[in-house]
């Protein structure tokens, strides 16, 4: 029963899909199989260790609308320097990482420092860095590297290599979020940074550590992408940060802060992911405005139904 | 005018003198053809449609909300606006006033699904925001409406003594507004449900209709701000009217000092923000910048104005002027 | 009416398919709808579909090649018996193409190229050269203006492959005329809003100087015409403009005499897709490249051929 | 007992915008020695421990930790250290478990990270000190203040510090809570551990405390040894003047008519229970620590939703309805459902009478009623323009205080509303209290320290186990005390 309680949203979610990938699997054929699953699992591997990284900074009581444009960046940045540098593919994946990473916490101090809203410093974020991206390659870039494409064709048993590095990534988010003093320490950050403060916890350091750790899993994000396109892409980030939020938040974590889970943060992916693919493609509707009448009708029912049956469960506590 | 609109204000201010002495043609403003015409009333004009959404957008934002639909109400209530003149020859008030109560229903299903669904409203506003475009892009069948009709181009392109229609509309609203905020109990209840909800249900404020009517408000603003658009290009784009609008109306809102943590409503603050970004943009165009440098600039100079109004910056500034302080 | 409405198609009645066994599924992956031409497009794809009779999965990828790649993967699982495929770039397809010919779907690519290097993963390329679009548009300039202009560029979308494209292929030209000068570039994203919007800070900048727009597509030059017209010049005498597309407002505008010139770029591929389909799979060789004619039209025949565009 | 010196603060000033919060305070606090700080709401007691704690950098004066220099950076700084402290408001975690707020940064560890359930194991070993058997996979934040008060001793006590600063530990805890912590903090002391305290309750004081400093307006008194200073020269000190004894009431039946009537009101957990406030009538809810006064009140006022039962013939519906009927609610947790942070005192005033004072907004009177209400309720705020969450938090529960009585109630209910107010304020409160029932007005009224209950109420409710279980117009104190502990059934 405790357990029931404490993971209620999670759980609630995790039925929630199951749901609607039964519905699916009824309506569609060929849907229910493994394959396809796997499918599920690659094809959304970039944004899922994205949401991963954001994630951390929801829980912290923050935002980072960086993200999009960092994955973007980073992919561009690998892009250019196999292509036009002739760098080894894993060096320029280490420097994009180097990059991203010190750009999340160059983005934390200033939060930490000035106090600006973290909404502002990671949206200023998001424009410099995309406007970076341009300026280092107008277009996007080709990669064509027999190293790189040994990497990107890698399987793991019947795994794809971006499936794999997506489930290591929640793994180890989830590790990191309830068994280390860091992790714990975020979510007390996100439960009342005055509170945490006055605790005697370094608010300091894991704030600028959060954002260091989106910006770097939104690196890494692009490097998976590259991956998968073969790429350097500039238009693949646009409009992510919202979707990477949104997965977060439908998977049970808080805006506020201090409340959910990385795991939550799996069924969100999937969870938008099934909803996409099954709208777009497999039911193959003919007007792109009636596509997203339904992506957006799912994705609210698929809210309403997690609500619902968290309030079964959990009883209506007092009221607020 | 209050004192935390200062730094806001000195930034605008520092931005125009900067542009009036060295952008040319900056300056210039001239009397043609019956209406005032120059970069500066392209200001009011092109920043019509974002100093709208900021309206609506601070009441929201007061309230601890967000919404992210108003950028797809914008194209929804253009699409609707054309369709019933053009498709059905409806007359100009009747399309408007249907445009604008559409609008007022997608605001109300925010509110409603904010405050009775207790959903988090980036989530709820997100679901608006793609199914809002969607069901505009249907209703058009993804074409552009094109429509001329002098008497519906007037809202977003006539002139009233000189002055742009979009830019009486945005002073009528914001007079309205602000009136309503500061002569009327309206602004301290909202102020006090976002600074605290729990608090202001037991001082038996009804935390519930003051949230469904922010909402609409900001439905209602950004229908206003889609008829502008639409009027203005004389057709309704349902693909790009209103296209990332929100991310500038919730950067006015903040830039012109209300937090995002609710609590407060800086309706003069908002109007400044939007103000400053859209000279921001005119600046850049006029002196033919790159998009790439754009961006860059853009973010910049957002973080800056930010940083003026922090207690880091106040603390600078008083440690630089320590004769005066003491 | 609008003028958007339904017209019959006229070509392609020939290859009706014996609708016999099995209808013909085909796939057919969208960029998005984000303007005249793009919409025009799908429409004639998908009104030539109805008319044949083919069972069309239409999936509209909202401007991400990420959802593309998803559609193609679910189009082979779904074994359609071709895939159509207007890519949103030209990098990025190797994966989910070497996937279409393992499964021995052929693959024909509309209205731009990809870089691929295996020449094989796609059957055809129908499509426009941008870069031509550009060398048209500024050979046309050049005569026009004889040699001298200084010319106000509206691009699209930055980093987008028709803005680049267009770009480039009109500065090449230009760099053998060294009289032509481009004064001001700005991205206006397409759109006709933010052609207006740009326009309308260039005059109040340079007013006396502009002499030429050359817009990326109609859409931002209609803007443009509009902003000059309410700032009291005269766009298509005092201001020569051309643009790309040549969508029907565009003639409209031309016939008006505001608009100078456009250079067309035929979204209507309906036709040509199915045909090329039908030859496919009737075993036929058929081209890599299938370039659609482009064609530049000027005020002076615009008022003839525009009561036969269709879009 | 050693008289060496610890922590030591010399000529402390604080500058807050428009406020001189400390002038030149001294303090010293010795190891193995119980120092009680005392000061009227708004003296500077927690800010001066803000600043020896590293919360607030000061702007003058030295502190000295252990005989060397002393600048703490920050609160962590100041605990590794080797301070360790409860500040004034409950400063936890609401959001995470109980065990957890304990062991924040400093969990039981093993080769994988956090070890859950040694934490766990620990968290109710500690908590068993202070006889709270609670579940310590729980939220903070759904227990009463009073458990969150625990919690934060608890996690302030299980550490090796060499200070223990305790800012108001006390202010929602019920005698018996009282008592444990002062056997608590007599261990601690014979472990040679130096501690800060400050209270409002004199008795405590005496109790346990060596010596007391008083700070009056920010500036310091004096430091005296507990046992050489009366009680009414600490009161004087700390007020400048020596304050007179409020008036109590006489415990009879009222006869008036009944302005409330409730009848079986109840909600998950809370036994059924009738109650009838007449008017002019004070009646006192007296119960050990979660025992139910609050969820009873919160019933009457319609603030929870009630399973079934009626208030005045019909279903509470909502605090709005309740504000309707002249029902007024002071709740206990004032930074949760008290306080509008951000809002100014002005605006936390007018909040509720705004109602009255119609649509439209007038600044003037909005100014006029808070002016009136900070002069009456003594409210330290440098003018009513100031933000409430800038104000100390004895002040803070005055504005809620004003906030109602501005709006001139039929029925006031007051959870703890003298909780964490200085004496002459608590008399100020008492006397109005009494005043405002011989006007007419009904008061319910709750608070942990008992006395007061009985001091002030016509008639007393008693609960225990979430179940009211009986009402006394007459009692002395035994009979009460027998009737929560439940020795003795007295049916009303
Ligand atoms: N951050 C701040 N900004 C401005 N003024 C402040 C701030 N913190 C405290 N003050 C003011 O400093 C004075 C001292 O406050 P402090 O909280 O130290 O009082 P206190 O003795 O703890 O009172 P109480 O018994 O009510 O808790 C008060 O007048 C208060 O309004
Ligand atoms: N939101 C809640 N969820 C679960 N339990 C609660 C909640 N609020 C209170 N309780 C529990 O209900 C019981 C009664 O609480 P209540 O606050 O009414 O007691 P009280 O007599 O006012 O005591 P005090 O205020 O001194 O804690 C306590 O055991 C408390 O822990
Ligand atoms: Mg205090
Ligand atoms: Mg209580």
């Amino acid at each position: 029963m405790n357990f029931l309680r404490k993971h209620v949203t999670v759980l609630a979610g995790v039925f929630a899909y199951v749901v609607l990938y039964l519905a699916a699997s009824v309506r569609y054929d060929g849907f229910f199989s493994l394959p396809i699953f796997i499918n599920f699992l690659s094809n959304n591997a970039v944004l899922g260790i994205v949401a991963v990284g954001m994630t951390f900074v929801i829980l912290s009581g923050g935002i980072d609308l960086s993200v999009g444009a960092v994955m973007s960046f980073s992919s561009v940045l690998i892009g250019v320097l196999v292509m036009d540098h002739h760098w080894h593919v894993l060096a320029a994946i280490g420097m994009s990482l180097a990059c991203g990473t010190a750009l999340g916490a160059l983005l934390g101090t200033l939060i930490h420092t000035t106090g600006i809203k973290p909404f502002i410093v990671t949206l200023a974020g998001m424009f410099f860095v995309r406007g970076l991206a341009f300026i280092i390659h107008l277009e996007s870039i080709a990669i064509v590297d027999p190293r790189h494409t040994a990497i990107a064709t890698t399987r793991i048993g019947s795994l794809p290599l971006t499936a794999v590095l997506f489930l290591a990534f929640v793994a180890v988010g989830w590790y990191v979020a309830v068994f280390t003093p860091f992790g714990r320490n975020i979510y007390a950050l996100g439960g009342g940074e005055e509170a945490a403060l006055l605790m005697g916890l370094p608010v300091k350091r894991t704030k600028v550590a959060v954002y260091a750790v989106s910006g770097f899993c939104a690196s890494f994000a692009g490097a998976v992408l590259t991956f998968y396109l073969s790429s350097g892409s500039h238009l693949e980030g646009v409009g992510m940060e919202l979707d990477a939020i949104a997965t977060v938040v439908i998977g049970g974590t808080l805006l506020a802060g201090g409340v959910g889970s990385v795991f939550g943060t799996l069924i969100g992916v999937l969870m938008l992911g099934l909803i996409l693919t099954s709208i777009t493609t497999y039911e193959g509707m003919l007007s792109s405005g009636l596509t997203r009448v339904a992506i957006g009708a799912l994705l609210l029912g698929f809210v309403l139904l997690q609500k619902l049956l968290t309030r079964r469960i959990v009883g209506v506590g007092r009221a607020t | 005018m209050s004192p935390r609109n200062f730094w806001p204000l000195v930034a605008l201010v520092a931005l125009l003198v900067f542009n009036l002495i060295f952008t040319t043609g900056f300056a210039r403003l001239e009397f043609r053809d019956g209406r005032l015409f120059g970069a500066l009333v392209d200001i009011f004009q092109n920043g019509a449609p974002v100093m709208l959404l900021a309206v609506g957008m601070t009441l929201v934002i007061a309230l601890g909300g967000i919404d992210l639909s108003v950028g797809s109400v914008m194209a929804l209530a253009g699409a609707v606006a054309a369709l019933l003149m053009t498709e059905q020859g409806l007359s100009v008030p009747v399309s408007v006033a249907a445009a604008l109560g559409t609008a007022l229903v997608v605001g109300a299903l925010n509110g409603a699904l904010v405050t009775y669904g207790s959903v988090q409203p980036i989530i709820v506003t997100l679901v608006t925001l793609v199914m809002g475009r969607g069901v505009a892009q249907a209703l058009t069948q993804d074409q552009k409406v094109r429509f001329e009709n002098p008497s519906f181009e007037f809202i977003g392109n006539g002139t009233v003594v000189g002055l742009p229609v979009p830019v009486l509309i945005v002073a009528v609203v914001f007079v309205l507004v602000a009136l309503l905020l500061r002569k009327t109990a309206t602004g301290l209840y909202i102020e006090a449900t976002g600074g605290n909800p729990q608090a202001a249900r037991l001082c038996g404020l009804r935390v519930h209709t003051i949230q469904m009517t922010a909402y609409m408000a900001s439905g209602l603003c950004a229908g206003l701000a889609g008829l502008i658009a639409a009027a203005d290009i004389k057709e309704a784009d349902v693909a790009n009217s209103g296209l990332y609008l929100e991310l500038d109306a919730i950067l006015a809102v903040v830039l012109g000092g209300t937090s995002l943590t609710g609590g407060r409503a800086n309706l003069v603050g908002s109007i400044i923000g939007a103000t400053f970004i859209q000279t921001l943009t005119i600046m850049l165009q006029m002196r033919g910048v790159i998009t790439e440098h754009t961006l860059i600039i853009k973010a910049i100079v957002a973080l800056g104005v930010c940083f003026m109004q922090t207690a880091a910056f106040e603390r600078l500034v008083r440690r630089l002027r320590p004769v005066e302080g003491a | 009416k609008q003028q958007s409405s339904e017209k019959p198609q006229q070509a392609g009645e020939t290859a009706g398919a014996p609708a016999a066994a099995k209808k013909l599924v085909i796939g057919f992956s969208q960029v998005g709808a984000e303007s005249a031409w793009r919409t025009a497009e799908t429409k004639s794809i998908r009104g030539e579909a109805e008319k044949r009779g083919i069972d069309l999965k239409f999936a509209d990828a909202q401007g991400k090649q990420a959802n593309q790649i998803n559609a193609l993967s679910s189009f082979i699982a779904q074994k359609v018996d071709a895939i159509v495929l207007a890519p949103v770039v030209e990098t990025g397809w190797e994966n989910v193409l070497m996937q279409a010919k393992e499964a021995n779907i052929p693959v024909i690519l509309v209205d731009r190229g990809i870089k691929v290097s295996d020449e094989s993963l796609y059957t055809t390329l129908i499509a426009s050269d941008f870069v031509e679009e550009g060398r048209m548009a500024a050979e046309w300039l050049a005569k026009k203006m004889n040699g001298k202009a200084n010319i106000y560029e509206l691009q699209g979308t930055t980093g987008a492959a028709p803005a680049i494209d267009r770009k480039k292929g009109f500065e090449e030209v230009l760099a053998k005329n060294p009289g032509m000068t481009i004064v001001k570039s700005q991205s206006a994203d397409f759109t006709r809003a933010k052609g207006k919007e740009v326009m309308e800070a260039f005059i109040k900048s340079d007013r006396e100087k502009i002499q030429a727009v050359y817009a990326h597509n109609d859409d931002m030059a209609l803007g443009a015409i509009q902003a000059l017209e309410e700032a009291g010049m005269n766009p298509g005498k005092d201001v020569i403009l051309i643009s790309v597309d040549g969508v029907k407002g565009a003639f409209e505008a031309m016939v008006a005499g505001k608009l100078n010139a456009t250079v067309e770029c035929n979204p209507l591929m309906g036709p040509t897709v199915f045909d090329t389909i039908a030859k496919i799979r009737a075993g036929e060789k058929v081209p890599k490249f299938i370039q659609s004619k482009d064609q530049l039209f000027e005020q002076s025949t615009a008022a003839q051929v525009i009561s036969t565009r269709e879009y | 007992m050693s008289t060496e010196p610890i922590l030591v603060a010399r000529g402390v000033e604080k500058r807050f915008p428009g406020v001189h919060a400390l002038r030149g305070v001294d303090l010293e606090v010795r190891a193995g020695e119980v120092h009680a700080l005392m000061g009227q709401n708004g003296a500077g007691k927690s800010t001066l421990i803000k600043i020896l704690t590293g919360v607030y950098p000061r702007d003058g004066g030295t502190l000295s930790f252990e005989g060397r220099d002393f600048r703490p950076t920050s609160p962590g700084d100041a605990q590794r250290k080797g301070i360790s402290t409860i500040y004034q408001e409950v400063n936890l975690i609401p959001t995470l478990t109980v065990a957890e707020n304990l062991f924040l940064g400093r969990a039981p560890r093993r080769w994988f990270g956090v070890d859950w359930r040694a934490m766990r194991r620990k968290a109710e070993e500690l908590l068993a000190t202070f006889d709270l058997r609670i579940n310590v996979d729980q939220q903070l934040g759904t227990m009463s203040t009073a458990v969150q008060q625990l919690v934060a001793i608890a996690r302030a006590v299980q550490t090796d510090a060499r200070v223990i600063i305790m800012d108001e530990p006390t202010s929602s805890l019920d005698s018996h809570e009282t008592e444990l912590l002062l056997g608590i903090i007599g261990r601690l002391k014979a472990r040679g551990i130096g501690i800060l305290f400050v209270t409002h309750f004199l008795d405590q004081v005496y109790q346990v405390s060596d010596r007391i400093t008083v700070l009056r307006n920010g500036t310091f008194v004096g430091t005296y040894e507990a046992s050489q200073l009366p009680r009414l020269e600490l009161v004087s000190h700390m007020l400048g003047k020596v304050p007179e004894e409020p008036a109590l009431h006489e415990r009879t039946e009222n006869t008036r008519p009944a302005v409330v009537t409730a009848q079986g009101l109840t909600r998950k957990g809370i036994a059924p229970f009738d109650l009838t406030l007449h008017e002019g009538e004070v009646v006192g809810f007296a119960g050990l620590l979660g025992s139910g006064r609050t969820e009873a009140a919160r019933l009457l006022f319609g603030a929870d939703r009630a399973r079934s039962g009626t208030v005045n013939g019909a279903a509470p519906k909502s605090p709005r309805h309740a504000i309707e009927q002249g029902l007024a609610f002071c709740p206990e947790d004032r930074k949760a459902e008290g306080i509008i942070p951000d809002l100014s005192v002005r605006e936390n005033i007018a909040l509720v009478v705004q109602r009255k004072l119609g649509f439209t907004l007038s600044r003037a009177q909005q100014e006029r009623i808070a002016q009136e209400f900070v002069t009456k309720l003594g409210i330290k705020t440098p003018s009513v323009e100031q933000p409430v969450r800038l104000l100390s938090g004895g002040n803070q529960q005055k504005v809620i205080l004003a906030r109602w009585l501005a709006y001139d109630p039929r029925v006031l209910i007051l959870d703890e509303p003298t909780r964490g107010i200085d004496i002459g304020a608590k008399g100020e409160i008492e006397r109005l209290i009494h005043e405002l029932s011989q006007r007419g007005l009904s008061v319910l009224f709750i608070s942990a320290a008992l006395e007061e209950v009985l001091r002030l109420s016509h008639r007393i409710a008693v609960f225990r186990d979430r179940k009211k279980v009986g009402e006394l117009t007459s009692a002395g104190l035994p009979d009460v005390m027998k009737l929560i502990a439940g020795e003795e059934h007295h049916e009303s």
